[in-house]
């Protein structure tokens, strides 16, 4: 039967092609962490990686989050090319000194003549009832570090083609999935494909309000757009892809032409992203805002084990859709 | 016909009431946990649970040398350690399901089950994250001279972080009452501890200046009095002590870990649970030493099933928090 | 002689006699970390509180921050009140887990029933010459966190007072102190006295524009108004003290007076306490903005070593300065 | 009058040479140091520096053991390991002094100079920051088949960090070409290790699986031999190990550490340098042994402080970098 160009894909099913894909074309590209072999991981994202690339490029790791991506650090500076999997984006808490004061400035402390080719995958993401230590969306953080670079895709296709970019960037990366996303469908090429860091995706177009989604937001975002569509708003959706390097300038320009913007990360609302894409377009779209920027973020709380407190934590498409309503009718 | 010696044991309560406590504490944290299976898979609970069926005798020996005011880390395998401590089921059903009435009204679920009155400094879900409060925790017991003692549970994964190192040194530096308490029960999850763990695990305590035996986890008689020897060494201000207890977990990883063939056999399993059950062997002691006819432990074990149907009920029929309670606590 | 009320201090003395005040009136505080006892710390803030108090409550640690900041929950969770010394904000990277999924979630997942009275020292700050693992200031990782409490001095009087209310505090509390002020001199009131946390300082009054500044940069836009005085500009210098809680009804009434506003922070400038501050501004005072909101913070690099590298990182008197005249030109 | 032999022994520059090189790059880094010392106290150099002086047989001894394409990583204490491994004092100068032609181009400084061409993966101002790297780097020598050997260089206040321990277990599991080389100097800055190191530090390779062993510091020699075994054994593949340098270090923690009788005593000072000095041992070794006369030896250090004063000039004459270049080399 002839080759399809596209076909459905898992967003689980996306990054472990791109892996796949990656391995295949380069050697040096190896996978360490806690249960990625034969378990492929708690969520089966790797399934399948070890039998095609055996024990040597995808190994099983000590639960030593802090040593593991310290090595991945080192092995990155002398000629592999690690993909180091840290099983929840809470467990960044212990690799923060590798991460930040190891990978992200080797390069600049020593002159450009070292590099840390590696890429850091791991979750965000909260409602999986698995209360404040499984839960966090911490990409806030490594945002704030030169040296860093932060990936956040939100569509299978995304993270297929955001993946193997970061796999071939010279500097760390930091590759943020949405564990309640690894079940999404979409269409994803068979082709070998790359999207660039640093350039925002304009996920839906709409004339009167923005909202700045990121990760498993956008899919939340264009849900609210749906709802907001019915009653005769049209909604523009915008996905930065990556919050380290920044398109601003796609953000700020679609705020202009709505002149209304709301922000939705899933990161605590304090001190994060919101405030940082937030204070972009206000000061690039100062003269043409009607409204001020609105910030959608994680609660100011711990994340709470219990459904129905848990579900108030988060940005959902209602809120999304009754803040933007708010909105465009002050405007 | 039994002799005049055996006679008294039966009556004896007093020889035989430490051990029909452990009886019971283990029978309860089984029945606790064949419970939580079922609302798992009555799809009641929300989440995942990682049961602690199998290891029964590790939390309940340990627990039976502590006091009421001693200290207890746990972890996200924590039900036993819980339970063992003193915590009541009724509460610790609720906080599964995410109850008002659950020992963290709801907050904490499963993994973070925590019972001042109890002792209970919390269950955690970071793998180590507790070995640093536990230390504290006896850091406070010496410096306020109240003659606690703080135990620290965690699975053998927990040797792959390095802050247990950090702190056991620590202890050792300044002589604190504390138990470092590890459940070899063979898995980090999927993977077996002899593709995670180089060098000898007993070397490990003595390396930081913390001495370390280690015990058949599935007699619970075994740990019990082991524990209590390391545990009053420590209460006397001799030190820290790390304590290997060898175990198994009789189900998966969690609750939702059904195929386990791709990294152990059924019949490994098979010869824990028939051969090595703690259950079982502390039943046989029981009936050989005269301290209780089966039919008492079949008995108790009735009781105890009723007890944890009526607080499954409890924790199924009580209300949930009011969604602005998410926003309490969050500071004191 | 008689007891004068109010003499000048150092801004380390004043750290030293909150805290030794403090031991004094509760034997449950006591201090550990690395040489804080015989050797006072490597910057002496600590000097001679291990001669007073005795090696039973300043404890010398080795180098093991995860641990002994575990420990310090620990301790604080069963009775004594911990003052844990963090010698350079760089190590906080080794103590995220103890400090985020511990100490700040320990009361809300148990359900408010255990508290952790808990402060942590720690340092910030660049231009000492010390390179990228040894200048970062990194208070807005902290900030972001729910169930943290952030405390920023830029005095000796808001040290002492401040540390006070800290150990007082039933939270974890991280204080960071520039390294660089040390040797600041201010009036301290000998006599005990506390500052509530989110209540900020209006530290100089002004009419044409709002500065809103944190810890050392407070002293530089307290220089950088002096200069703005001589061009006839009159600058409003207001220093929030907490970032959490945030006082955000002050920036915001200032603002809204000014109507133009400026963010100094010296935190990596991206995703950071400028963001945060910013938008509570633009949202807050945005029909009173003339310009948008400025914001200035350390230069999205790893600190250089090389003092001409070094020192155009960070804000200054004369770069404050010239934003703000050109700001009011603009106006 | 001396024998025949006596008499080869001095022309047999095959003995003596690879004696006399370790000789040479002793003096290279105690005068190193010496100018730093003086660099400080003139005010001409930015911040601090951490002095190697005394510990010179350590970097010495171990670094002849390797081959250019080996790997170290290296501290806050880090120029004997950088000038060991063969980075050019000169360009070295520069980079202490903020200068462009430093090995950083300024960015980096007294504590971050890292040099590809020697291998020198750089210093490290993170106590034990420097572990994961060395391990990383010895993961990528066995993956990629290069046979490197990656050695990491590390205070006995490391044995602090957990991380240290993650990365050892590691290597032994996968029996990585790394040596954990730690400097025991007795210091963690202020406070006598004794004070933060509990147990027994050569148990702690053992206990993760890596064999230890520890060897005099001051001689050269022994080092140089002790460190050659470990390196070959770990390039055929057999696996990581612990070298525990008993050592000291001459001056204060770093170079502004003027009064240290608060935590050590001038005597304890007087007798490392005047009884265990390396470089003064090897020096009456090398005559003893006819490798070569008192004169020419004092010639070599002749020769190096006029090299030394010369890199010196040369960084003092060195353009800094211009205020642009802050923001260049933040991404590859
Ligand atoms: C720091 C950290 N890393 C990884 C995990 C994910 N995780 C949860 S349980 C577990 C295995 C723990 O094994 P062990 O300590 O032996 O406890 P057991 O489950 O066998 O009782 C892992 C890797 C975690 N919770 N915390
Ligand atoms: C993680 C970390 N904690 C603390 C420090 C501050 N510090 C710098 S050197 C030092 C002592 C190191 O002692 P040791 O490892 O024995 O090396 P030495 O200075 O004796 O060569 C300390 C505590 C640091 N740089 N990194
Ligand atoms: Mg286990
Ligand atoms: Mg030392």
């Amino acid at each position: 039967m002839p080759e399809i160009a596209t076909r459905e894909l898992t967003f689980a099913q996306a990054v472990r092609e791109a892996l796949a894909e990656e391995m295949r074309r380069d050697t040096r590209v190896c996978i360490f962490g806690e249960d990625v072999a034969e378990a492929g991981t708690p969520f089966k994202v790797l399934s399948g990686l070890v039998e095609e690339f055996g024990r040597e490029r995808v190994l099983d790791t000590p639960i030593s989050e802090a040593g593991f991506t310290g090595m991945g650090v080192g092995a990155a500076m002398t000629g592999l090319r690690p993909v180091v999997d840290i099983m929840f984006g809470d467990f960044l808490t212990l690799t923060m000194d590798q991460l930040v004061n190891q990978a992200a400035k080797v390069h600049y402390m020593s002159g450009g003549t070292w590099k840390v080719p590696m890429v850091l995958r791991t979750t965000l993401g909260a409602t999986r009832r698995s209360a404040a230590q499984h839960s966090q969306s911490l990409h806030a953080w490594l945002s704030h570090v030169p040296g860093l670079k932060v990936a956040m895709p939100s569509t299978p296709y995304d993270a297929k083609g955001l993946l193997k970019t970061a796999i071939r960037d010279e500097n760390p990366v930091v590759f943020f999935e949405d564990k309640m996303m690894y079940k999404l469908k979409g269409p994803v090429p068979e082709k070998d494909y790359t999207i660039p860091f640093g350039v925002a995706d304009v996920k839906r177009e709409g004339e009167d309000v923005t909202i700045v989604a990121t990760s498993s937001m956008v899919q939340v975002a264009l849900g609210a757009a749906e709802l907001l569509e019915k009653i005769g708003i049209s909604a523009e959706v915008i996905d930065p892809r990556t919050t380290w390097p920044l398109d601003e300038k796609t953000l700020v320009e679609s705020a202009k032409k709505t002149s209304r913007a709301i922000v939705v990360d899933e990161g605590y609302g304090r001190y994060g992203v919101t405030g940082e894409i937030a204070s972009v377009i206000a000061e690039g779209a100062f003269y043409n805002l009607e409204v001020p920027v609105k910030r959608m973020g994680a609660m100011h709380v711990p994340i709470p084990f219990s459904p129905p407190l848990e579900d108030v934590t988060v940005p959902t498409e209602q809120t999304v859709f009754e803040a933007a309503r708010g909105f465009c009718e002050k405007g | 016909m039994t002799t005049a010696t055996e006679q008294n044991k039966v009556i004896d309560g007093v020889k035989a009431e430490p051990w029909m406590r452990m009886y019971r504490r283990m029978v309860i944290i089984r029945l606790f946990e064949e419970q939580v299976n079922d609302l798992y898979t009555r799809a009641l609970m929300p989440g995942l649970a990682h049961l602690y069926s199998g290891e029964e005798a590790v939390a309940v020996g340990i627990c039976e040398a502590l006091r009421q005011t001693d200290y207890i880390t746990s972890t996200h395998r924590g039900h036993g350690h819980c339970l063992a401590k003193g915590a009541a089921p009724d509460r610790m059903f609720a906080e599964l399901l995410g109850k008002r009435a659950g020992y963290c009204k709801g907050k904490g679920g499963s993994m973070h089950i925590a019972d001042p009155a109890s002792g209970n400094l919390g269950a955690n879900a970071i793998v180590g994250g507790s070995a640093g409060i536990a230390t504290g925790a006896a850091l406070s017991a010496k410096r306020l001279g109240k003659g606690q003692v703080a135990v620290c549970f965690f699975g053998e994964g927990a040797l792959g972080q390095g802050v247990l190192y950090e702190v056991m040194n620590l202890a050792a530096l300044w002589k604190l009452p504390v138990i470092y308490a590890c459940e070899n029960n063979l898995y980090n999850e999927y993977t077996h501890y002899s593709e995670t763990t180089a060098g000898d695990i007993l070397a490990r305590g003595p390396a930081f200046g913390v001495p370390a035996e280690s015990v058949d986890g599935q007699d619970v008689r075994a740990v019990y009095s082991t524990a209590q020897r390391l545990v009053e060494r420590a209460r006397k201000g001799e030190g820290p002590a790390f304590l290997v207890c060898n175990t198994y977990r009789y189900t998966g990883h969690h609750v939702g870990d059904i195929n386990r063939e791709y990294y152990r056999s059924k019949q490994e399993e098979q010869e824990w649970k028939t051969k090595r059950d703690p259950i079982k062997n502390l039943t046989a002691w029981l009936i050989e030493q005269k301290y209780a006819e089966k039919a008492k432990l079949d008995e108790i074990e009735n009781e105890v099933r009723a007890e944890m149907k009526a607080a499954v009920e409890f924790a199924i029929t009580a209300p949930y928090p009011s969604p602005e309670e998410a926003q309490e606590d969050v500071y004191a």
